[in-house]
């Protein structure tokens, strides 16, 4: 026998090689595509941005541990890194770095580590950090380097609105969608990126490829991606079937402000997402809905941010009543 | 049955140790709904406390009057009628603080600080500890108000009782001044000041 | 010390006691601050209009008019300003609930000839900080002494000649097309 | 139309905890488990009703022809209060069980500004008829329940996480509330 | 579509690596020590003294009570000490220590008798032998036979369901048991059958034993009484609870048995050990243990004789391994580690399983992620990572309404999570505190 | 005075004499009594709702010393004495006076008396790692060492000593409220009177196999070797699987058993030492006289001393 003491442990005493930092590092992974457009399209811009939140969310989460809490610091788990990649792509490429920095401090000091860290927290950090700077610093946070024209310089870049933005403002000083559709890009333009908005949500081919990624790899089930883009896609079908001059098609509505980059990458935010199958529908639809009533009557012509917090909010609740059916409870009812 | 108070003692616990807006959580909602700036949250805190020194002087002197079943509605009529004097009183002469507090002001009525105040200390003690109590449960509101409506100031709209300190184009933390910075920022103020006290009085 | 008995006559008597000293003292407190406070009332809405229409010694609140309209929801003021019994100009409440957050309310004062003497906001509900910044002089300052027929309200986006305030194109259109309604009642009724 | 934008404006847009800081007391103080906070909710639609009911006739029918409007705060109080006992008897010899239920939660309803809150608020509507105010009071006690349920779900959640030491309790409390209220903000402009 | 239960489970590295050895029957050891607590229930009592020499076969331990069993010797020879010895709970338990009579030839008799088929017995001595002969659950529980057949008047039974699915990663005793000896446990349904009144078995086996499915098909070609039906490979299939599910569609009830929906379950092994109880008056006091490991020199499945220490099977098998770090009583999910090698082979032990290295380590356990693959993974229906968090901070009142007592300790919610959480070491201690505190309120 | 101030006054009164006719028939009907005296007596009480009185918390207690008769079997552990008996003499009611108590640790089992010979791997926690077995030694009734006793005392009465793996009781800390006893899964945690000076004589081993096996898995084990209780002349030992123990009502603190154990397992506290036998006579006459005992002895000194000068300290 070997000079160690043998070990005594409870069952099992076998273990499958999944970890939670293989998780994260998979969402990573998936979010590289999508990376390298918005190099392709925002420049050097793209990189600064990311690199900037990804290091002072680290940074802030190794300091709150290691002087705040006094705790093991664990920032190689993969999951500042991974919040500061998405704070990024939410951000325009030409945020000013101290409101990058300002939203890194909010999304792990307040949102996460105040709540105990990994796991803990309720609502999505990265989101809570761009919600904070999108209301504080409104001007910065909805002029976006308008794409194409300015790839690869970022000095002087011309903003404009996002194709939402367009609309939103249109539709209220009376213009139609027939006027508006020669002011937005065109469908392909925003399917492969080409467009106005935050670093990391324009290109949708490139999520699409991340997020079938994180469903291969089983990070992600298909119900929250699924259900939320689903839910979108019918209600803004309704609302333009019955006036198309006055609603947007669906179709830009699945494209544009960040539906696709919310129902793959952070809606499915392991942490602040319902435990079963049957919650994540529930939370997905309801993600679903809220964005489309932001976007079709609220202020905002952006919703899935707010949307997600927002359900968020309600997950411990949706857990409280949507439980797995237990084995052998009298009430026989299918489980999704 | 009154026992002997150590007065300085009785006028600080109000501010630290037994801090309304900190510690206790008395008087939540004009603590955050009127404390968007420093000089909103002194004016608040002001009227507060003159509503509840004013209604602990009278309930200590009449506390043996009061036959205990009617205690909490006559306490009520007396709060109520100091603060719907502040209400006049405000109006009429300084009516732009009137407009800022809005609702608040009818609303310190039902200021649990004030009625607690009166239920648990003025109907106890005599009237000098009550008029102490009062002070020191008062100022500590004051404070709290203020330093919070400053911090939100400051944040949000880069000034300090309106005087400005930064450009007029600057960016400040505008979410301050709207309802989720009032949780927020006193959440992380109640943090520093346990830390504080915890620190300077142990 | 005893505390009292908490027999019916007590009760009854106690609170009626403290009604009764309670109703004498804040019906005094009234009595005293009525005037003030009426005049504190009447103050502010003249101060709104001294501060958009030149001078005048009438009481303009007296004589105000009100003017149904199908663009908006209640029906628009309008407030006569003379000075020695001569129209010197009048001020119109003008609104438009297409702001970021709804309704802006704004009381625009002109000339006898149409030109805008002053703009004043009286109600809003924008973006602290964003869109409140139509009240500051920079925004206001390109109104004063423009004369709608001649000046475009819309904002220079949409090809008129108001400089937009920064990051809120949206109140400042909102805004423009308050001052344009009020212009337009203001011509209507002259 | 009017009313439904009413009940939209309170339950989401102006809600009454998270954007107009009303009744902020019970909502941190009765909202550690979801059951209590059922409670509190349910007194609060009851209570908040009917003393608005009570207010507004008082207002309408005396202070208004009196010309005591500047009564309006005492009064109501005193309504609010005397209201609240009585349901508080009412119930317990009605419905004991509803009584065990809601009846801890009455008195401190009594100190709940929400409900003068409201009273005063719904008299201030305009060109309010009763049945404006009535609907206006429901949805703000809906409204309320929202905030308060969703608020005591979070609650108990938390108390399986390990808070830090320095933000437990009252801190961390805020801060979710802090961020709730940061989440609805997504709802401005709905009206 | 193979069989399965609908909700949960997992599928580990089956690594059944000595599926294809034959089993051998090893030499009686020196000493055999022999637990007086084997089964589930009141322990037995000691009939016999020191010094005092005994049969194989002969009883050295008489039923304590109702739920408990007798014990008999595994081997001729002498009781030299009554003593306390490790055993797989980890605690010395009161053993019977009996040294092998080495002349005595009945040690080394190839026990092995020829198949009889044909029932002589009547009902009621069916039951009375399998009571005698100390016939327990060879699944795992070791629940006392007898009491589980004793079937109250008021319950109807219609179905046998034979456990030979063996879902353990590494064991492979069922297995061997089933393809060496298909027509005794044949034989052993048959008498089941006849002692119950039944006239439906299932014989329900996991997909990765197809040679066991072929042949058992193949010897009940004409019996329509017994079914054999493939399982889909899924830990934990052969928990009753969900083999029911599986294989009947039939639900236990919440903290019921498969009594309650008319089923009895018993494993292959304990078939085959009615059968030799039935048929020739055979005690328990031997059966097949698979002895295995990754680095085990020559893996092997073994009849063994109750009580021979773990160190004889190891030996057999060449040796501890160098870099040995845990020895597990059963396999990975559900065995129990021992303490040292002294600990004897009871009724319950159907493998030796040797781990080293890394593999014996658990890693640092980090928060959790919420990530729901313990709530995906549980057969139950439960939430693992709840119920471990409310009986970490003592909640077990909450804990008891989220029934924790309705989990059967798989273990799939800890092989799942990436976070290395040991939920079910909490959620177990949270059952066990449960009990206590019910015991507690009972008493009241 | 004005019209408006007649209408206020008459208004209010009306308001006023409603609700004070409303409240007393509530007063009236529905009357419920509640003995002030509960108040007052949960105001002695310390407040510390640690249920050490078995009942769920102070103010329950509280209703219960109120409602029975006889409270001489209801007892406060924190408050003690003094409380109970301005309780007594509130309610006059009898109180027995009980002596108090401090916890002590049955197992001296520190890891150099005390091989490890296996490693348990899982949550750190005595009443997890007892689910799974005896302990990491081969003495399947010692100290786990993993400090539950330690979590579940409220009073920050006892330590986790590093150095030997046991936890650590102050005394002057403990208020005696039993947590750590119910908190034990070993039960090796007793309460024993705490005597003048804090004078305790106790055998600290619960080991109850056979002194061989006891002495291989624990080099201060009781090894039921009988010669305490031999030389006991107040007869206060008893003799039972293979364990000494010592009654605490019987004992007269004489010190004679201390001497005689081959072991040392009978610990001895604060008495003043001993000027005619230094330490190293004690270890005289037994076999193992290993360097790593004596240190050990020295260490045992010290986590005695220690939290005694700890609390005065503070
Ligand atoms: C939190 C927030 C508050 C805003 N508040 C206002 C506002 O009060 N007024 C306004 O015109 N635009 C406001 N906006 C900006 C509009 O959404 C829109 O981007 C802007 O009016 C058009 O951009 P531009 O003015 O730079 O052309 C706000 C945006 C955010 C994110
Ligand atoms: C306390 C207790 C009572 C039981 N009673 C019966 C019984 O009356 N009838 C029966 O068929 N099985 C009975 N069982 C055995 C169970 O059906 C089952 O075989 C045993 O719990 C082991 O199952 P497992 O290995 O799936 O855990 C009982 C088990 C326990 C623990
Ligand atoms: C997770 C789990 C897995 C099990 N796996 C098996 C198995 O593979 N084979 C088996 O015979 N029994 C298994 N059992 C035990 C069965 O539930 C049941 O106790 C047994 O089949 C009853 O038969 P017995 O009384 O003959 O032991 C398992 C139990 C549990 C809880
Ligand atoms: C599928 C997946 C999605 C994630 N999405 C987010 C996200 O939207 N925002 C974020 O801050 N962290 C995200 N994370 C990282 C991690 O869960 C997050 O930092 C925790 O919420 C922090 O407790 C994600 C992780 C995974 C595995
Ligand atoms: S061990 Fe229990 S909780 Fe975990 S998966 Fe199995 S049945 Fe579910
Ligand atoms: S598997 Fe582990 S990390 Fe995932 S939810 Fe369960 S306990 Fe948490
Ligand atoms: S040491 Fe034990 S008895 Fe003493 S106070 Fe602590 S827990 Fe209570
Ligand atoms: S005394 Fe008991 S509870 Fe304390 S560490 Fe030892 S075994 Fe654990
Ligand atoms: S101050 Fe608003 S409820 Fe207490």
């Amino acid at each position: 026998m070997s000079t160690k003491p043998i070990i005594i442990s409870a069952s099992p005493h076998v273990h499958s090689d999944r970890t939670s930092k293989k998780l994260m590092y998979d969402v990573v992974i998936a979010l590289i595509p999508a990376f390298l457009v918005s190099l392709y399209v925002f420049g050097i811009g793209a990189l600064i941005v990311t690199a900037v939140a990804v290091i002072s969310c680290i940074l802030f989460e190794y300091l709150i541990q290691k002087y705040l809490l006094k705790a093991t610091v664990t920032i190689n788990d993969g999951s500042a890194l991974l919040t500061g990649i998405l704070l990024a792509f939410n951000l325009p490429s030409n945020l000013p770095i101290w409101m990058i920095i300002v939203g890194s401090l909010v999304a792990i000091g307040v949102a996460k580590m105040s709540f105990g860290g990994l796991g803990f927290n309720i609502f999505n950090p990265a989101l809570v950090g761009r919600v904070f700077l999108l209301i504080s610093f409104p001007v910065q946070m909805t002029m976006w380097p308008t794409a194409l024209e300015n790839q690869t310089k970022i000095a002087d870049a011309v903003t404009g609105a996002t194709p939402l933005g367009i609309i939103k403002e249109g539709l209220q000083f009376g213009e139609t969608m027939t006027d508006l559709s020669y002011k937005i890009p065109t469908n392909l333009d925003m399917f492969l990126g080409f467009t106005g908005g935050s670093l990391g949500e324009m290109s949708i081919i490139a999520l699409l490829i991340g997020g079938l990624y994180l469903i291969y790899k089983k990070v992600i089930t298909w119900h929250i991606p699924v259900t939320m883009l689903f839910t979108m896609a019918v209600i803004t079908g309704i609302f333009w079937m019955i006036n198309p001059e006055q609603y947007a098609n669906p179709l830009i509505h699945l494209l544009s402000g960040g539906a696709i980059l919310g129902a793959f990458f952070m809606a499915t935010d392991l942490v602040t997402s319902p435990m079963t199958k049957k919650g994540m529908v529930i939370f997905a639809f309801s993600i679903g809905l809220i964005t489309v009533v932001i976007r079709l009557f609220g202020a905002y012509p952006e919703g899935v941010s707010f949307a997600i917090i927002i359900m968020n909010a309600f997950v411990p609740l949706i857990n409280k009543y949507f439980k797995p059916r237990r084995f052998g409870s009298k009430i026989k009812s299918k489980i999704i | 049955m009154t026992k002997n108070i150590d007065q300085k003692q009785n006028f600080l616990k109000g501010i630290i140790k037994e801090n309304p807006v900190f510690i206790m959580l008395l008087g939540m909602c004009p603590t955050l709904g009127v404390t968007s700036s420093a000089f909103n949250g002194l004016g608040m805190g002001v009227a507060t406390l003159f509503v509840l020194l004013m209604s602990n002087i009278v309930v200590s002197l009449i506390k043996t009057q009061i036959p205990s079943k009617v205690r909490i509605p006559a306490f009520i009529i007396i709060i109520a009628s100091f603060v719907t004097i502040v209400e006049m009183v405000l109006e009429a002469f300084i009516p732009f603080l009137y407009e800022q507090l809005g609702i608040f002001i009818p609303l310190i009525v039902v200021n649990c600080l004030i009625l607690g105040r009166a239920e648990s200390f003025a109907s106890k003690n005599n009237l000098w500890s009550s008029i102490v109590d009062a002070l020191g449960m008062g100022i500590g509101f004051i404070i709290a108000l203020t330093v919070l409506g400053a911090t939100r100031e400051i944040l949000g709209s880069g000034s300090i009782f309106e005087m400005k300190f930064v450009s007029e184009d600057a960016n400040t933390f505008i979410l301050f001044i709207l309802p989720p910075g009032a949780f927020i920022a006193l959440a992380y103020l109640s943090v520093l000041f346990n830390k504080i006290s915890i620190k300077t009085f142990s | 010390m005893r505390k009292k008995e908490s027999t019916f006559i007590n009760m009854v008597l106690s609170l009626m006691v403290i009604t009764i000293v309670a109703g004498f003292s804040l019906g005094f407190v009234n009595d005293l601050t009525k005037g003030p406070k009426a005049k504190a009332k009447l103050e502010r809405k003249i101060s709104a209009l001294k501060l958009v229409l030149p001078e005048f010694d009438n009481n303009p609140v007296a004589e105000k008019k009100l003017i149904k309209s199908d663009k908006v929801k209640d029906s628009i003021e309008i407030y006569t300003a003379l000075l020695n019994n001569e129209f010197v100009g009048s001020a119109v409440v003008g609104s438009s609930n297409k702001g970021f957050s709804g309704l802006i309310k704004i009381m625009v004062g002109f000339n006898p000839d149409g030109q805008i003497q002053n703009i004043a906001v009286l109600e809003q509900k924008e973006t602290p900080g964003l869109g409140t910044k139509m009240k500051d002089e920079k925004f206001l300052k390109q109104f004063r002494g423009k004369d709608p027929s001649s000046f475009n309200l819309k904002v220079t986006k949409d090809g008129g000649e108001v400089d937009a305030i920064t990051g809120s194109t949206i109140t400042s259109r909102a805004f423009g097309e308050a001052t344009q309604l009020a212009y337009d009642e203001f011509i209507k009724n002259k | 139309m009017e009313y439904i934008i009413i009940i939209i404006a309170a339950i989401f847009v102006n809600n009454i905890v998270l954007a107009q800081f009303l009744g902020i007391c019970p909502f941190l103080g009765v909202s550690s488990k979801v059951s209590t906070s059922v409670g509190m909710s349910g007194a609060v639609l009851f209570v908040m009703t009917i003393a608005t009911i009570a207010s507004y006739l008082l207002h309408q029918y005396i202070l208004i022809p009196l010309g005591l409007d500047y009564l309006r705060t005492i009064t109501f109080i005193l309504v609010i209060a005397a209201l609240v006992q009585m349901v508080e008897i009412i119930l317990k010899k009605v419905s004991p069980p509803l009584y065990k239920a809601l009846g801890v939660f009455l008195p401190l309803i009594t100190t709940n500004c929400a409900v003068l809150g409201v009273a005063i608020l719904a008299i201030g509507l305009e060109d309010g008829s009763l049945l404006k105010a009535v609907i206006f009071a429901i949805a703000n006690s809906i409204g309320f329940a929202l905030a308060i349920i969703v608020f005591a779900s979070i609650r108990e959640q938390l108390e399986l996480a390990n808070i830090p030491e320095g933000m437990k309790g009252v801190p961390i409390n805020l801060l979710v509330a802090g961020l709730l209220s940061l989440a609805f903000l997504g709802f401005t402009g709905l009206v | 579509m193979l069989k399965t239960f609908p909700k949960g489970g997992i599928h580990p590295p089956e690594n059944k690596i000595t599926a294809s050895k034959p089993i051998k029957r090893l030499d009686p050891p020196k000493v055999v020590y022999v637990p007086i607590s084997q089964h589930i229930g009141i322990p037995s009592k000691i009939i016999v003294e020191r010094k005092e020499k005994v049969t194989i076969g002969q009883i050295i331990a008489k039923s304590g009570g109702y739920v408990s069993s007798n014990i008999h010797s595994p081997v001729a020879g002498t009781v030299t000490k009554l003593d306390k010895i490790f055993d797989s709970s980890g605690y010395k338990k009161q053993c019977i220590v009996i040294r092998t009579d080495l002349k005595d030839q009945s040690n080394f008799e190839l026990i092995d008798s020829p198949l009889k088929t044909d029932i002589q017995l009547s009902k009621k001595d069916i039951l009375q032998h399998i009571t005698d002969y100390g016939i327990v659950g060879l699944g795992g529980a070791t629940f006392p036979s007898h009491v589980k057949l004793n079937i109250k008047k008021d319950k109807h039974i219609d179905c046998l369901i034979i456990n030979g699915v063996e879902c353990e990663p590494y064991l492979t005793a069922d297995h061997r048991l089933m393809l060496e000896k298909a027509e005794e446990i044949l034989v052993g349904i048959e008498i089941l059958m006849f002692a119950l009144h039944i006239d439906k078995a299932i014989i329900g086996i996991e997909n990765n034993k197809k040679n066991a499915i072929a042949n058992f098909k193949e010897l009940t070609k004409n019996n329509d009484k017994i079914q054999v039906a493939a399982l889909k490979i899924k830990y934990p299939q052969g928990s009753e609870k969900q083999l029911v599910r599986a294989l009947l569609k039939r639900e236990v009830p919440k903290n019921g048995l498969p009594l309650d929906v008319g089923v009895i379950v018993h494993n292959v092994g304990t078939i085959f050990a009615i059968y030799e109880a039935v048929q020739y008056n055979k005690p328990l006091t031997e059966r097949v243990v698979t002895v295995t490991g990754k680095t085990i020199k020559d893996p092997s499945n073994f009849w063994v004789k109750i009580g021979t220490p773990v160190i004889d099977l190891i030996n057999e098998v060449g040796g501890l391994p160098e870099d040995t770090r845990k020895i597990l009583n059963g396999g990975p999910m559900m065995g129990k580690a021992i303490k040292n090698t002294d600990v004897p082979v009871a009724k319950g032990t159907s493998g030796i399983l040797v781990i080293s290295k890394e593999e014996a380590e658990r890693k640092k356990c980090t928060n959790c992620i919420r990530c729901n693959e313990c709530v995906f993974v549980c057969p139950m229906g439960l939430e693992p990572y709840l119920l471990m968090n409310l009986t970490e901070k003592k909640m077990y009142e909450t804990a008891l309404n989220e029934d924790i007592t309705t989990c059967i300790e798989c273990g799939s919610c800890s092989y799942v999570c990436p976070s290395h959480r040991p939920l079910l070491d909490y959620i177990r201690f949270g059952k066990s505190i449960i009990k206590t505190l019910e015991i507690a309120k009972d008493k009241k | 005075m004005t019209v408006s101030i007649i209408y206020s006054v008459l208004l209010l009164t009306s308001l006023g004499i409603i609700a004070a006719i409303i409240l007393y028939v509530v007063s009236k009907k529905f009357y419920v009594y509640e003995d002030p005296l509960i108040t007052e007596v949960e105001e002695i009480l310390p407040a510390a709702n640690c249920a050490g009185c078995g009942s769920p918390g102070c103010r329950s207690f509280a209703e219960k010393l109120v409602s029975t008769e006889d409270i001489s079997d209801l007892f406060c552990p924190v408050g003690g004495n003094d409380v109970m008996e301005s309780i007594a003499n509130l309610l006059g009611k009898e109180v027995t006076k009980k002596d108090p108590t401090v916890a002590v640790l049955l197992c001296q089992g520190s890891c150099d008396m005390r091989p490890k010979t296996t490693q348990f791997q899982g949550p750190d926690s005595c009443a997890i790692s007892a689910l799974v077995f005896s302990g990491e030694t081969d003495c399947q009734y010692g100290c786990l060492g993993k400090g539950d006793c330690v979590d579940a005392c409220l009073f920050d009465a006892m330590y986790m000593d590093k150095d030997t793996g046991l936890p650590v009781i102050i005394t002057d800390k403990c208020t005696s409220c039993g947590a750590c006893v119910e908190a034990c899964p070993k039960n090796i945690i007793e309460m024993r009177p705490k005597n003048k000076r804090d004078l305790k004589i106790y055998v600290g081993c619960m080991n109850e196999d056979k002194g061989g096996i006891a002495k291989r898995a624990c080099a201060v084990a009781c090894i039921g070797c009988s010669k305490c209780f031999d030389i006991c002349p107040k007869d206060a030992i008893t003799m039972e699987n293979n364990l000494a123990y010592i009654d605490a009502q019987l004992c007269t603190l004489c010190r004679k058993c201390v001497d005689v154990c081959p072991t040392h397992s009978i610990v001895e506290t604060n008495f003043p030492p001993r000027k005619k036998k230094p330490i190293s006579t004690i270890t005289k006459g037994k076999k193992i006289d290993s360097p790593s005992k004596e240190k050990y002895i020295d260490k045992k000194v010290k986590a005695i001393v220690e939290p005694l000068k700890s609390n005065n300290d503070a």
